[in-house]
């Protein structure tokens, strides 16, 4: 695996300044709605035939993830992720710097099969929306139906939000157990947004938000 | 408390007393007021003119309808809002509120001249006149005209408020929060559905508001609905809206709520929006919108102190005021009686129902009597009179054969007319349901629906406190399916309800000249609705257009139907066969700003940013927008003019070195076996051939033949093709090839993914690109020959991946560096360290566009626009000779493009060589004096070339590539430019610079 | 704005699609053996009916996949919504 | 001939209080056969009657109409009308409509209340001003008056717009034909309606058509609602429906069915005295003479017959009008609706002749259709009497699409109007 200097990168949130505007944890934890920018992920878009199952099996001999062929849910495993994007397309997350090594150990693994593995870490960061107010924020720009009958933990959609478009992803409960039960009050949801849209979105999120209390978190 | 306060009646609170201003005048008014009942209760009737008249006007309704009491609220800067109905106006301490439509005062108003003048104006009559002399229309008549348009005055600063939006999503919407409505709600949401329940006004209970008295499971009306409320607000699968309209019903249940959250507020904070638009997509409808009232149509009809009764009532039992001490009744329906007892109970002299039918219920009349009250059954009224309020009306008695008799005057401050009710199909008609004629109610009624919807109460022409809640809970129990069964009410106390219909009421005097309003507002009387069918305007649209009937801010919410049965009459036709104008969207006036919402300044649209624009912001850049991007335009040193900066800008790159944020491109990965195969069929060129590490220039075409987009394309492998396309193309490239992909070519084996953000991309321009490269690059041999001009290579700079391109644009040794976007802005400012010794200068799009014009390269959609194919832009070279098909081939085979006359792109020098042509300057063949002046082509792109010092620009002529060395005429505003033709390159013809 | 019921996806509003127009004219084989006029007829003769109407949606703000809708262009009603190749649903007028 | 309409008629008509005014039009019963019969009661089709009987003297013509007259996209267009087109053909006969419009209340008797108030377009990019300055030139080398304002120029003539150079789409530049305006839709279809009916022409109403009878390649006449009714030659002027009427004539026409929406706010006091119109962000608007806010935006995506729209492009095109005009963002929408437009590929009309003999249409205008009425009118009125193109429509054929001569006229469409 190549040397990166990581001292180099930069999201395209960085110039927001938003580590050092993170409100308290106390702070947080009042608020209506809280933002974030998680930078730096690392992001695969991968291409095959899902009803191939030997195509199924190498991706899972690789990553350990089943992917899902339900759509608009994800498989997760650790600290990986697919995210179904559609019949032939996912998006395989995880923590920035493991790029090198997916696509290569994927693409070694599907040698020989019609796929396409491309590394597209760098082009969108994400945004974590959570709090009480979360879906009412995410209903000002979206058209999704969030209630927790229709979407819920482990769904993700790819959709527009304002006026950009967007892969949203609402993460399993946190510490209030798998019933999700958690989620209903307070879910979070992860956006994945492109970098040339991503400060459009910030400040739309800002500002759409300004009726509910409001924190940034970092990260 | 004021003259017309009655204690103990009403919703409002005695104790929260306000303070408003109404034409410059302080009163006093009540929380839960409206201004018109806050107003009422000071005596006020006169609020306002008429719109073509400019007669006196009253509070004519207790709602929405009211065509009449329209005011302008000042809330302070960026806060007027003109044109506001005063009856669904909430009081607020301190509400400022003024009049409008006259000069110089409402009392003494110069426009009233219009009412004397009225015969010479019916409707239509501008259409007859203001024709001579022709001059005059635009100088004269129209200004006049116009003077007088309009009501209110429009704001003079921007809207000073934010609006909100939102989506929502349920299993059933339920449109009127009645009794219809409630019943269909609490059914509804037993099961759990998620319900959304929505009023226009600020608290729930519709028609229950204004009828205390009657009893609803053994418990007084009021009683019940706290409890209803209650209830509803107890359940989490409810959501309950109030001041919430439902504007439109659009296709598949989608509809729009404008929920109003702080015009009712004497000041709101500045983070809650004014008002929040709901995007609702509902699985089922329940419309509940109830009935209006119909006025009824006699002269001076309109006169202040004219009301609906049901309004009369409203202002009584909800607002706990009195709209006379002496009022009279006029009536062809039993719901007018109802106020006459509840005014006379509230101690209002009640001088007289007058009711046109001869024999009215006895149990009415017996009531009447024990409360003092005289009725006329089977008279009429046949005028009014009064100025700024009415004192007295005319009636007469009409015997069974219509024979109306001698007329009586009664004294009376107020007139409560009742001419019955007409249904609310609004919405049901936005969703394109039938919509079916009741002849017993002289009206439409729902019919065959057209979306998930059912109706119910008042608004399906179901009246009636019980049968509305009833087929509330049936409608609330169906849309909740098997799960739900109807809750049962019993109803005690209800009052009858039913009547007959009137057009224009009888009278024993000249109907012609009778002042018998129908639109109180446009001023549309009885006989202009005759006049336009005696025109020959026989269609109920024809006669609406013609007299503007039904056109003003109410929609004719009141006027509609009396429009329809006076047409119909004239006409001779059954109404239904004579028909009703449509109902649109919104159901009532919408603001603006809550269709905006979010949309506003910086979030108007999106503005795209590469990861290098802070650089180029922090550095002085002049940026220019570029679809949705925003790019580097040029960038000025101190005191530099745009022409200075470029002119440095391009000598720097053509001597030594320039650096260029070319992020934007769109860049697209087609991957596969069958890769090469796809790239020969969507783009002219052949690519069987090009060798892995080698570009070529592209060219794509639509099926018509005319060039869409371009874009160098390099191969990075037998199964991988970096495409690169232009920035404004990237989306519509990838969607077009998506397009073929999957719907014409499916055995194709490709899989194609945008990486347009995954690179940023860094332009390197000049002799000494190579020179600053080397230190940096890892992995790559730059040697001339290892890396020859378009070529590709894969390697590291400064650490980092890259897919380094040797690619020009400008005729210079080139390269374009991809860097994964987050490494763009730190591997921008290295090149600019390492470039330093070679005086590196970074560059914008102006001298980009200046650089590759002197080479003669085209930039799609300005030397291109859609009508240009690769043969008239001198680029056949292109075209894959041997290839059997590819997107478009076929198009150019057409005669028409095969015409030698095609414009066709060529150079052009002018005479003076310091003049530079005007983009888009025509071309003309001879020195032609006069117009017209046969044009043979523009100019597409033109410079002040600073390598040549002199001008240079390309150019579309008439079969300009047989024409090179020729003279052409360019006639620009203020001179006749004299130029030559040459051919596009005009540096470097043989290319040199690129091959070192 | 209509709910589309995207094949790959579930229903979605309007916004996250765009129109392909008239559905099921199959792009010519050997376009060079058409006469001129066949051409123009592949390329710009529609039926354009008041009434059920095969046509193209492409999911553009989702999954990106084209596929056919078969809508009433009066009363707007979407009786089928089904993949690229698949025959077009037989509806009585 | 009827009685004329004055001031004067006015007065003597006030005398009796307007019960002597006769009808502007008859509502006969369709006779057997017609040597012309019109399809379609709409401005254009009334006026190819109008000038049927006046400029080439038929007059045994019918218009059948399948409402009421002129209640289609006459009677629901925002009434712009304007000559600034790019290409030469284009320029050419919408001038000509221009020219006819500018005499056509006193020509027809009847105040079409035509408004010279100016077109103003707006340039808010680079690209924007280039394509602005071509077409501003092409205009004036044809003899049409058209010119380039600045900014401080645009400030002056329409103060209220927006021109913070730091708004998302600043404004740079505008072009301006000052002998652009509006008129007063319904009542150029009543005016030719009164005019064609007053040479005799049959007007009627209430009357679709169900068929076209052809034999041997030659159309015989019309099955219609009211009957059978002869023709020796039919005009299909129906504008949103050309494509159906094909269809019943047995033939296609590269022409898509779009709804195109449009709104009006409620009447203010007039501030707002020209059209502006801004294809980047796409909207226009005008000021009714009644003070309404007239609006328009670009059409629906999809192929449609319903006169319905989505709202989200109505909500597009308020967004862009409040960004233009900030003092607007409090007024409010009163009334939205939708036409059917007839589209075709290269955003010009089809005037001519057709595949079948003796039927001829008129159709393709998309977006910008009201403006070209009298001119419209006019040259099919020729090309029916003659049985060939008059030299303005000879370049808006049908073969055109075989050919590859397109007139491609995107670009002045901009945003639709």
């Amino acid at each position: 695996m190549t040397m990166i200097d990581f001292s180099l990168r930069r999201s395209p949130l960085a110039h927001r300044g938003l580590i050092a505007r993170a409100a308290s944890d106390a702070a947080a934890r009042e608020a209506g709605v809280t933002l974030g920018e998680q930078p730096h992920r690392c992001q695969i878009n991968l291409r095959g035939d899902a009803g191939d199952s030997g195509f199924l099996a190498a991706v899972e001999d690789v990553t350990g993830l089943r992917l899902p062929v339900e759509p608009n849910t994800v498989a997760t495993v650790e600290d990986l992720s697919a995210l179904w994007l559609g019949p032939d397309e996912w998006l395989i997350v995880g923590p920035g710097g493991r790029e090198g090594d997916l696509t290569g150990g994927l693409r070694g693994a599907l040698e020989g099969r019609h796929f396409a593995v491309t590394d597209v870490s760098e082009a969108r960061t994400v945004i974590a929306i959570s709090g009480p107010h979360a879906r009412d924020l995410l209903a000002k720009g979206t058209s999704l139906d969030l209630h927790p009958r229709v979407f819920g933990p482990g769904r993700c959609a790819q959709s527009g939000i304002a006026k950009a478009t967007m892969i949203l992803h609402q993460l399993d409960a946190n510490g209030d157990g798998a019933d999700g039960a958690g989620a209903d009050e307070q879910p979070t949801f992860e956006i994945y947004i492109a970098n040339s849209f991503a400060d459009y979105l910030w400040t739309w999120l800002e500002r759409a938000a300004a009726e509910y209390r409001v924190a940034v978190t970092a990260g | 408390m004021t003259g017309y306060r009655v204690a103990g009646r009403g919703r409002v609170d005695p104790d929260a007393r306000l303070r408003f201003i109404f034409d410059g005048r302080s009163y006093e008014g009540l929380h839960g007021d409206t201004l018109a009942s806050a107003l009422l209760a000071n005596g006020v009737h006169f609020v306002g003119r008429s719109f073509k008249y400019h007669r006196p006007r009253g509070i004519m309704s207790a709602g929405v309808e009211e065509a009449n009491a329209l005011v302008g609220v000042d809330r302070g800067r960026g806060r007027y809002t003109p044109n506001t109905r005063a009856t669904v106006l909430e009081l607020y301490d301190g509400l400022t509120a003024e009049s409008q439509n006259y000069w110089p005062s409402l009392r003494y108003d110069i426009g009233a001249v219009n009412d004397i003048a009225a015969p010479l104006i019916p409707a239509g009559f501008y259409y007859k006149t203001f024709k001579w002399p022709a001059s005059f229309w635009n100088k004269v008549y129209e200004p006049v005209i116009r003077r007088s348009a309009g009501l209110g005055r429009a704001p003079t600063a921007p809207d000073a408020d934010r609006y909100a939006s939102r989506f929502a999503h349920c299993d059933v919407l339920i449109v009127g929060a009645g009794p219809a409505g409630l019943a269909a709600a609490l059914t509804a949401s037993e099961s759990g559905a998620r319900v959304i329940l929505a009023d226009e006004n600020p608290e729930i209970g519709g028609s229950l508001l204004s009828d205390p008295a009657v009893q609803i499971d053994g418990k007084d009306a009021w009683n019940w609905l706290e409890e209803a409320r209650a209830t509803l607000a107890g359940r989490a699968n409810v959501t309950l809206l109030t001041r919430t309209t439902a504007i439109g019903y659009y296709h598949q249940n989608f509809l729009g709520l404008v929920q109003r959250l702080t015009d009712h507020l004497p000041a709101a904070a500045s983070s809650l929006p004014r008002e929040r638009m709901w995007k609702v997509r509902a699985a089922q409808v329940v419309l509940a919108q109830g009935a209006i009232e119909r006025p009824l149509v006699f002269d001076g009809n309109d006169r202040p102190g004219v009301m609906l009764a049901g309004a009369g009532r409203s202002f009584l039992n909800r607002y706990g005021v009195k709209v006379g001490n002496r009022v009279a009744v006029v009536t062809v329906h039993d719901s007018a009686y109802l106020a006459a007892f509840d005014l006379a109970r509230a101690g209002a002299g009640v001088a007289t129902i007058v009711d046109l039918r001869r024999n009215p219920r006895a149990a009415l009349l017996a009531e009447a009597r024990s409360l003092g009250i005289e009725v006329l059954s089977g008279w009429t009224v046949t005028a009014t009179k009064g100025r700024a309020r009415i004192a007295e009306i005319r009636v007469n008695p009409v015997d069974q054969n219509g024979k109306v008799g001698a007329a009586r005057m009664i004294g009376c401050d107020a007139l409560l007319m009742s001419g019955g009710w007409t249904p609310s199909v609004h919405l049901f008609s936005h969703s394109k349901g039938a919509l079916d004629w009741r002849e017993d109610l002289q009206a439409f009624v729902p019919g065959a629906p057209n979306e998930a919807v059912r109706c119910a109460g008042a608004g399906n022409g179901t009246f009636g406190l019980a049968a509305a809640l009833a087929e509330g809970a049936a409608a609330g129990a169906a849309t909740a399916g098997s799960a739900g069964t109807p809750t049962v009410f019993s109803v005690d106390g209800e009052a009858p309800f039913s009547g007959v219909y009137f057009r224009e009421l009888p009278t024993d005097r000249d109907p012609t000249r009778a002042k018998a309003f129908i639109d109180f507002q446009n001023d549309v009387t009885a006989k202009d609705i005759r006049l336009a069918v005696r025109e020959g305007f026989r269609s109920i649209e024809h006669v609406k257009r013609y007299t503007t009937n039904g056109m003003a801010t109410d929609q004719g919410k009141t006027s509609n139907i009396n429009g329809l049965m006076i047409a119909a009459d004239a006409v001779g036709k059954p109404a239904p066969e004579v028909g009703l104008t449509t109902f649109r969207p919104p159901y009532t006036p919408t603001t603006f700003g809550a269709f905006v919402g979010y949309s506003r300044d910086a979030h108007f649209e999106v503005e795209r940013k590469t990861s290098i624009d802070s650089w180029a912001e922090a550095n002085g850049a002049v940026f220019e927008p570029v679809s949705l991007w925003r790019r580097a335009w040029y960038f000025p040193r101190s005191g530099e003019s745009m022409h200075e900066a470029v002119a440095r800008e391009c000598r720097a790159t053509r001597r030594s070195l320039g650096i260029f944020d070319a992020s934007t491109l769109g860049k697209i990965e087609v991957v596969g076996p069958d890769a090469a195969e796809f790239m020969n069929r969507m783009y002219t060129n052949a690519w069987t051939k090009l060798a892995p590490g080698r570009c070529r220039y592209g060219l794509l075409l639509g099926e018509d033949g005319f060039i869409r987009d371009d874009g160098v394309i390099g191969r990075l492998s037998d199964e991988r093709f970096h495409v690169t396309t232009t920035t404004g193309g990237a989306a519509r490239v990838l969607a077009t090839m998506e397009d073929y992909l999957q719907t014409e070519w499916p055995d194709l084996k490709v899989w194609l993914t945008s990486t347009s953000e995954q690179w940023a991309v860094i332009a390197l321009n000049g002799p000494n690109a190579r020179k600053v490269l080397e230190p940096l690059v890892q992995g790559i041999d730059l040697n001339g020959e290892a890396f020859p001009h378009m070529a590709v290579r894969e390697g590291k700079i400064c650490g980092v991946p890259t897919r380094l391109f040797r690619v020009s644009f400008t005729g210079e040794l080139g390269f374009e560096v991809n860097v994964p976007a987050r490494f763009g802005l730190s591997v921008w400012k290295a090149l600019i360290e390492q470039g330093r010794p070679y005086d590196i200068t970074p560059y914008g799009t102006e001298t980009m566009h200046a650089l590759r014009a002197e080479k003669g390269f085209i930039i799609v959609g300005q030397d291109t626009d859609g009508t240009v194919t690769p043969h008239d832009a001198g680029m056949s070279w292109a075209i894959g000779k041997t290839k059997p098909d590819f997107v478009g081939k076929r198009s150019l085979a057409r005669p028409d493009m095969q015409d030698p006359k095609r414009k066709q792109l060529v150079g052009l020098l002018t005479e003076k060589p310091e003049t530079v042509l005007e983009e888009g300057a025509q071309i003309v063949d001879g020195p032609y004096a006069a117009v017209p002046m046969p044009m043979i082509g523009h100019v597409t792109s033109s410079y002040h070339s600073e390598t040549l010092g002199r001008s240079i620009a390309l150019a579309l002529i008439q079969g300009g590539h047989g024409r090179k060395g020729e003279t052409v005429y360019v006639p620009m505003p203020g001179a006749m430019h004299k130029a030559t033709i040459t051919d596009t390159v005009f540096v470097d013809k043989e290319g040199a610079k690129l091959n070192v | 704005m209509f709910l589309i019921s995207c094949p790959f996806c579930g229903p979605r509003e309007e916004s996250e699609f765009s129109y392909g127009h008239e559905g099921h004219i199959a792009r010519p084989a050997d376009p060079d053996s058409l006469s001129d006029a066949e051409w123009a007829d592949y390329l710009f003769m529609r039926k354009n009916p008041k009434g059920w109407h095969y046509e193209r949606w492409n999911h553009a703000r989702g999954c990106r996949r084209w596929f056919n809708v078969a809508r009433h262009t009066v009363t707007h009603e979407i009786r089928a919504v089904y993949k690229m190749g698949d025959p077009p649903p037989a509806i009585e007028p | 001939m009827k009685a004329r309409y004055s001031i004067f008629s006015l007065a003597r008509n006030a005398l009796n209080y307007h019960q002597d005014w006769r009808q502007a039009w008859r509502s006969p019963e369709p006779k057997s056969e017609y040597d012309v019969v019109i399809v379609g009661g709409g401005g254009h089709g009334l006026a190819t009657a109008y000038y049927l009987a006046k400029e080439h003297g038929i007059t045994n013509v019918a218009v059948v109409e399948k409402g009421w007259l002129g209640g289609g996209n006459t009677g629901r267009n925002t009434t712009i009308v304007r000559s600034n087109y790019l290409w030469d053909e284009s320029a050419a006969i919408y001038e000509h409509s221009l020219k006819l419009w500018e005499g056509l209340s006193q020509e027809l008797n009847f105040n079409v209340m035509f408004s010279q108030r100016g077109i103003m377009n707006l340039a808010h990019n680079q690209h924007e001003l280039r394509e602005l300055h071509r077409r501003i030139n092409a205009i004036r080398l044809n003899g049409i008056d058209s010119e380039i304002l600045n900014v401080e120029q645009i400030k002056a003539f329409c103060p209220i717009l927006n021109c913070s150079p730091t708004a998302r789409h600043p404004v740079l530049g505008a072009s301006l034909q000052r002998r652009g305006g509006t008129a007063r839709h319904d009542a150029v279809a009543w005016g030719y309606a009164r005019g064609a009916d007053s040479r005799g022409v049959d007007i009627i109403q209430n009357c679709e058509v169900t068929g076209f009878r052809i034999s041997n390649g030659r159309v015989q006449g019309i099955e219609t609602t009211k009957g059978y009714i002869g023709a020796k030659k039919v005009a299909c002027v129906t504008a949103g429906h050309s494509g159906v009427m094909a269809g019943l004539a047995g033939f296609r026409l590269p022409i898509e069915s779009h709804p195109l929406q449009a709104l009006v706010s409620e009447p203010v006091k007039p501030v707002l005295d020209t059209v502006v119109m801004s294809p980047a962000v796409h909207v226009y608007v005008s000021q009714s003479d009644k003070g309404e806010l007239v609006l328009g935006a670009g059409i629906d995506a999809y192929n449609s017959y319903a006169q319905t729209g989505s709202p989200l492009v109505v909500e597009h095109q308020l967004n862009a009008l409040v960004e233009l005009f900030p003092i607007f963002s409090r007024l409010r929408v009163l009334r939205q609706w939708a036409g059917i437009v007839d589209t075709c590929p290269d955003a010009s009309p089809i005037i001519g002749k057709m595949p079948v003999e003796g039927l001829y249409f008129n159709c393709g205008w998309g977006t910008g259709g009201f403006k070209a009425t009298p001119g419209s009118g006019w040259v099919m009125a020729y090309t029916v009497a003659q049985d060939r193109p008059h030299p303005l429509n000879a370049p808006f054929g049908l073969e055109r699409f075989t050919s590859g001569y397109l007139i491609d006229e995107h670009g002045a469409a901009g945003v639709a109007h």
